[in-house]
């Protein structure tokens, strides 16, 4: 019962989630949306996987994990650099600045 | 099949595996072509496993020829649990029509792809060719209908690409390869949502125990849409009329290759698989798939017979008149298919022969010239006879072919559709016969006056004589054009015993 | 409303499936049209992974019917039930869409992947990936070959 | 013994809960994209955590645990990973940080709704959604 | 038959199509292509716990793996090459669309009403060979996934056209946009001051979990979830995250596209071959019971999966093991080498710049 009413909780917060994710408004609150969603997405997984008694469901859940992460950095690549093949610098520069 | 009933080409253990290896030798031949270091072994491997296939593919129709059915298990289980191929006569006789296709274009494929392909990608095209080949071998063969879809996208998914790269030459082949793509893909999902409808009403998904579950199930909004939308899905791929747009893009623009084997193979294998559909998987008694049948796919058949057929009267471009062209044939070959009787189906699939030869002896005119001439339009291909006759002779076979003109197939696959129409007492459809016919001598008129008469503009010779490798196959599909307009035995039986394997009734 | 309560999935469904065809024919975007075909496909996916649900079922992963895990499953459903519909004790869910949709997948991924490389080589040739420009360059394209000598 | 794990488990699940629908509102109602992305990560390993342990707590010491620490470790290491790049590059392309006076104003109005001065990139919205 | 688990499982099942739905007006709505695709990838993740929860965890697991991976990465790719942004919305040309969308699904929710009731264990989707398979899995293949034995044992003739499509596709990409050898043409881009050392340090970390994840998963697939077609894409993300950190170039240097090609080739004929050595030993094509001959099956160890007292069907466990190896190979494969053909694709303008 009380992981039962624990998925209701994550289901309420993966919908705010998805309404950040649809009004935006810059594309990085909707990149940061769909992360923080992906992340509840795994703990519902486990979550669910316990209620249901098949907890064999978390590989995908770590999966999920996994695949969200390197999502959000080819999100994040592509809105600031607009390229997926470029390298993530190592190190900044001192005179960092663009405004 | 009687014909081939003492057909003995390879030794019993081949032949007992010999349906799997019609569809494996492409597959392979694909992976091995994506390996092969050249284009010229490229070329090699794509005509040695297509070969091996035909070769496969007659040891099929003997097997069938003596027992009728042909069951090959996959994987060891019995369907329903299991897939299994199950080839009848008509079944047969697709994969002879597919394989030898398949073959000739692979022969063709020598010299045709390098005026047309990047060197480098030769490869590449080959193997697309040979998975594409292999997905409509296995469509045909397949008793399953899911595995059918899956087949299906195999031939679709190499197609797009293909299609696409015609763009080398000709820039309008990328949106045509897209929109090819857009409704290519919504047809077969099309298909998938009817094959999901009749799995939800029957639980299976063998066409075999799907038809005996719908023997006894009788009709219910679930079968009756998932008969639709699988009519609608395949009529999609078929370019059935109001669903055709994406073909003349794609027919005119694809490289010469790529148009020849979708204009013979292509379409004929959608029909294929809406006909056991239609006739094998839904009981004869279901009165919502006759109705269907009768009252929407006849008349749209019709419409398209004569519609496209004005398209291609008024057009400018050669290779958008033959893909015009393609549709109102395929109009005509719904036609004898809508007639729902042995005979109609019989005619059905003769014509369906006859289109596949002349279409390829067409489009490979087209390609030999294309090589040395750059023409879109009729009027750049004024006068060409003299400068390439071999290549344009067969183009003149083939037109002939079309438009019916007696001695060739063409003419025996329009007496026998009108013979059949007559015997189901179906005047309107004789009579749309005829006007198709009309229509088509018009457009042939068109494209043989401009090429045999007009005099070629001033100037030196532009167009050149294509090589023997090319002309070779061309010659083939022209050659067997005129042969079977003489003696039809071969397709005649082929056709008649893949009607009754449909009807259980010979002519 | 009772059809609500018995078939509410595959109304869902079907809503996505409309969803879908909307965006691919109504979209003038390439890509947006690749995005509506994909949710096309995924969407029978689901009409089928409904088909195969079974109430009370479990994943088709086999479970010895005597272990704990097996009997708290069946403790809670109703012994009738779990004796007509069960294998050895087991309610199980219908593996076999579960096979057809993991294909269908693959099959929306690679027409996806081969979609896309057509929209991108057609910005390269036409320099837009909207329809309209297209077929705007296209006729241009086509009295072009008119024109041609 | 194992009744009363299950129960305090079952409860640190709905802790953890509670902390995502926290999180949650923040990312709904914070002013700007470093503030909610504060909220989001925040609150998602918070949460995380709470969840996955009170889990592990139902289920007992057996193999299922390991996968839950697995799960648990990929978030601790992804989820901070994550917000530092988008941080990093919403500041890069000129997101500025509401730093200062705290004016109560719906949260969306004030913010720009593009991606800031970035290059006019293929990937720009020219709307939000609407 | 109504537990509280029951219960519980129809409320989420509903909660969540109705998310779906959401998600789908939204994506139709938007005008933004970038907010396109991430609304998908929420699409796509909504879907997958839906999936878990209608009892498809292999499902789930791939729809994870493509549609929330892969997908995502290719259509930002393709929007990236195509310099497409937003879309511009006209009224009237959305009518017939509208009406035709309408129209389909009228058609199809009156289809659905001749369908029986959601979950019913008695229709004849799930009591004639659905039953069949749950009933006979354990005698004929002895697997403890039911779905890796149907998809792998049964219809294994599916699952070698899956590959194929798969392998299509790869063909199809490297047809029209190369191996991504443009990438090699394109000047490093100038330093815009970020710094990512996080990021690097994470990846670092992260590629060897993934690349052992990969392989938990592919030889896995007998027992829980997952697969060779799962375990392939994971692979191939692994890769995907070492491009998109240390750069396409350095990812190249260490997974050539040739390679790629390669491996997605002998994927497939390591898939057919498993079938003609099936075929040479007397059986017919993939059948595993005749992968080995009697005399080589009985040189195997009768405890090699540690239970000596059961009857194991060798030739179906070493059939399924390399046919899965067979799609994992191919579709990490050409994963790959579809990323390399979007990621290193560089536009003309760009490679001059």
């Amino acid at each position: 019962m009380l992981l039962a009413a624990g998925a209701a909780g994550l289901v309420v917060a993966m919908t705010l989630m998805i309404v950040r994710a649809i009004i935006g408004p810059s594309q990085y609150d909707r990149i940061l949306a769909v992360n923080s969603f992906g992340t509840k997405t795994v703990l519902l997984i486990a979550v669910i996987g316990y209620l249901f008694g098949r907890p064999d469901f978390l590989d995908i859940a770590i999966v999920y994990a996994l695949i969200n992460f390197v999502a959000t950095i080819a999100l994040m690549k592509a809105l600031r650099y607009q390229s997926l093949a470029r390298p993530l610098a190592a190190s900044a520069r001192k005179d960092a600045s663009d405004a | 099949m009687t014909v081939f009933e003492n057909l003995y080409v390879a030794a019993p253990a081949l032949t007992a595996q010999a349906p799997i290896l019609v569809v494996l030798a492409p597959l392979v031949g694909a992976c091995a072509a994506a390996l092969a270091p050249g284009a010229r072994t490229g070329w090699v491997i794509s005509v040695v496993t297509t070969l091996f296939a035909v070769w496969m593919a007659m040891a099929v129709a003997g097997e069938v020829a003596r027992h009728g059915v042909v069951q090959y298990v996959i994987g060891g289980f019995a369907p329903p649990l299991g897939i299994a191929f199950r080839i009848d006569a008509l079944g047969a006789g697709m994969g002879l029509l597919v394989s030898t296709m398949g073959f000739l274009g692979a022969l063709y494929s020598g010299h045709a792809l390098v005026s047309e392909i990047d060197t480098q990608k030769h490869t590449l095209f080959q193997a697309g060719y040979l998975l594409c080949v292999a997905g409509f071998l296995g469509l045909v063969f397949t008793g399953d209908a899911f595995n059918a879809f899956v087949f299906l996208e195999v031939s679709s998914i190499g197609t797009y690409a293909l299609v696409a790269a015609g763009e080398a030459r000709d820039r309008r082949a990328l949106p045509a390869a897209f929109t090819y793509l857009i409704f290519g893909t919504v047809g077969a999902t099309f298909y998938v949502i009817g094959v999901g409808f009749l799995y939800g009403a029957t639980g299976t998904l063998n066409m075999a125990d799907m038809a005996a579950r719908l023997g006894t199930l009788g009709d219910s909004s679930a079968v009756q849409a998932g008969f639709a939308f699988i009519v609608v899905g395949l009529g999609l791929k078929a370019a059935m009329f109001p669903l055709h747009g994406w073909l003349p893009g794609t027919y005119s623009t694809a490289p010469s290759l790529v148009s020849v084997f979708l204009a013979a193979v292509a379409t004929k294998a959608a029909i294929y698989l809406m006909a056991r559909f239609a006739f094998d998987v839904f009981p004869q008694t279901t009165t919502f798939g006759g109705l269907f049948i009768k009252d929407v796919l006849a008349p749209l058949a019709a419409a398209g017979a004569i519609i496209c057929s004005l398209q291609a009267i008024f057009e400018t471009e050669i290779r958008r008149m033959l893909a015009f062209s393609s549709i109102a044939q395929v109009g005509f070959i719904l036609l004898g298919f809508s007639l729902a009787s042995a005979a109609g189906m019989s005619a059905a699939l003769f014509y369906m022969f006859a289109h596949a030869l002349m279409k390829t002896a067409l489009f490979m005119a087209l390609g030999a010239l294309a090589i040395s001439l750059r023409a879109r339009r009729l009027d750049d291909l004024a006068g060409v006879a003299r400068e390439a006759p071999w290549s344009v002779a067969a183009f003149g076979v083939g037109a002939a072919s079309l438009a019916g003109v007696p001695l060739t197939m063409g003419f025996l696959a329009k007496w026998r559709l009108i013979d059949a129409a007559l015997g189901a007492g179906a005047i309107w459809i004789v009579a749309t016969l005829a006007i198709g016919s009309l229509l088509t001598l018009v457009y042939v008129g068109r494209m043989l006056e401009a090429m045999f008469f007009r005099a070629p503009p001033a100037g030196a010779a532009r167009a050149k004589e294509a090589p023997v490798g090319v002309l070779a196959p061309l010659w083939i599909a022209a050659g067997l054009s005129i042969w079977f307009g003489i003696d039809a035995s071969l397709p005649e039986a082929i056709a008649d015993a893949g009607a009754a394997a449909l009807f259980g009734a010979a002519r | 409303m009772s059809l609500l309560g018995t078939h509410f999935n595959y109304v869902a469904v079907v809503v996505l499936m409309m969803i879908g065809l909307f965006i691919v024919f109504s979209s003038r975007n390439l890509i947006k049209r690749m995005i509506g075909l994909a949710i096309f496909q995924t969407s029978t996916g689901l009409f089928y992974i409904s088909l195969g649900k079974v109430a009370g079922g479990t994943a088709a992963i086999r479970l010895d019917g005597t272990s704990p895990e097996a009997r708290a499953l069946a403790a809670t459903l109703d012994p009738a039930y779990v004796a007509q519909h069960g294998v050895e004790g087991v309610v199980y869910s219908n593996p076999l869409p579960h096979v057809l949709i993991l294909t269908a997948i693959v099959v929306g991924v690679a027409t996806l992947a081969v979609g896309l490389a057509i929209a991108v080589r057609i910005r390269e040739a036409y320099g837009t990936i909207e329809a309209d420009e297209i077929n705007a360059v296209a006729r241009v394209d086509a009295a072009g070959a008119e024109a041609a000598p | 013994m194992h009744e009363a794990l299950v129960w305090i488990g079952g409860g640190l699940v709905i802790a953890g809960t509670l902390l995502s629908l926290l999180g949650a509102g923040g990312v709904l109602r914070f002013p700007d994209v470093y503030t909610r992305l504060h909220a989001a990560s925040l609150t998602d390993t918070g949460g995380a955590t709470l969840v996955l342990l009170g889990l592990g707590l139902v289920s007992g010491l057996q193999l299922d645990t390991v996968k839950l620490f697995f799960c648990w470790a990929f978030i601790m290491l992804t989820t901070p990973a994550a917000a530092n790049a988008l941080a990093n590059a919403a500041y890069g392309s000129g997101h500025k940080p509401r730093i200062g006076t705290f004016q109560i104003v719906p949260a969306d109005k004030n913010i720009p709704a593009d991606d800031g001065p970035a290059e006019d990139g293929p990937t720009g919205d020219g709307s939000s959604g609407k | 038959m109504t537990g509280f688990a029951v219960e519980a499982n129809f409320a989420l099942n509903i909660a969540l199509l109705l998310m779906l739905l959401v998600c789908g007006v939204a994506i139709a709505r938007t005008r933004s292509l970038m907010a396109a695709i991430l609304l998908m990838s929420v699409y796509s993740l909504v879907s997958a716990v839906w999936l878990v929860v209608m009892d498809a965890a292999d499902v789930a697991f791939t729809e994870a793996v493509v549609g929330a991976g892969v997908s995502t990465i290719v259509l930002l790719g393709a929007t990236l090459l195509a310099r497409g942004q937003t879309e511009r919305h006209d009224w009237r040309t959305q009518i017939v669309p509208g009406i035709a969308a309408i129209g389909v699904g009228v058609l199809l929710v009156y289809a659905a009403t001749g369908l029986p009731g959601f979950g019913d264990a008695a229709s004849p989707a799930n009591a004639h060979v659905g039953r069949a398979y749950l009933e006979q899995t354990a005698q004929d293949i002895g697997v403890p996934n039911m779905v890796t034995a149907v998809l792998a044992s049964y219809r294994g003739f599916d699952t070698l056209g899956e590959a194929v499509v798969i392998f299509a596709a790869g063909i199809g990409v490297a047809l029209l946009l190369g191996f991504g050898p443009r990438a090699q043409l394109a000047p490093l881009p100038e330093d815009l001051g970020d710094h990512h050392v996080v990021l690097r340090v994470v990846a670092k970390l992260l590629i060897p979990l993934i690349v052992l994840y990969a392989f938990y998963v592919q030889f896995h697939g007998d027992i829980g979830a997952g697969g060779g077609f799962q375990a392939g894409v994971i692979l191939a993300v692994a890769v995907i995250l070492h491009a998109l950190v240390f750069g396409l170039r350095e990812t190249m240097a260490a997974v050539p596209a040739k390679a790629a090609r390669t491996i997605a080739a002998l994927g497939i004929l390591l898939y057919a071959g498993v079938g003609v050595v099936c075929i040479v030993n007397g059986g017919g094509f993939l059948d595993y019971d005749r992968l080995f001959s009697p005399r080589v099956e009985a040189m195997i160890p009768a405890n090699l999966l540690g239970d000596p007292g059961q009857a194991h069907h060798w030739g179906q466990h070493f059939g399924i093991f390399f046919i899965e190896l067979g799609v994992l190979l191919t579709v990490a494969a050409t994963m790959v080498t579809i990323f390399y053909g979007f990621a290193g694709r560089v536009l003309d303008g760009e490679a001059k710049r």
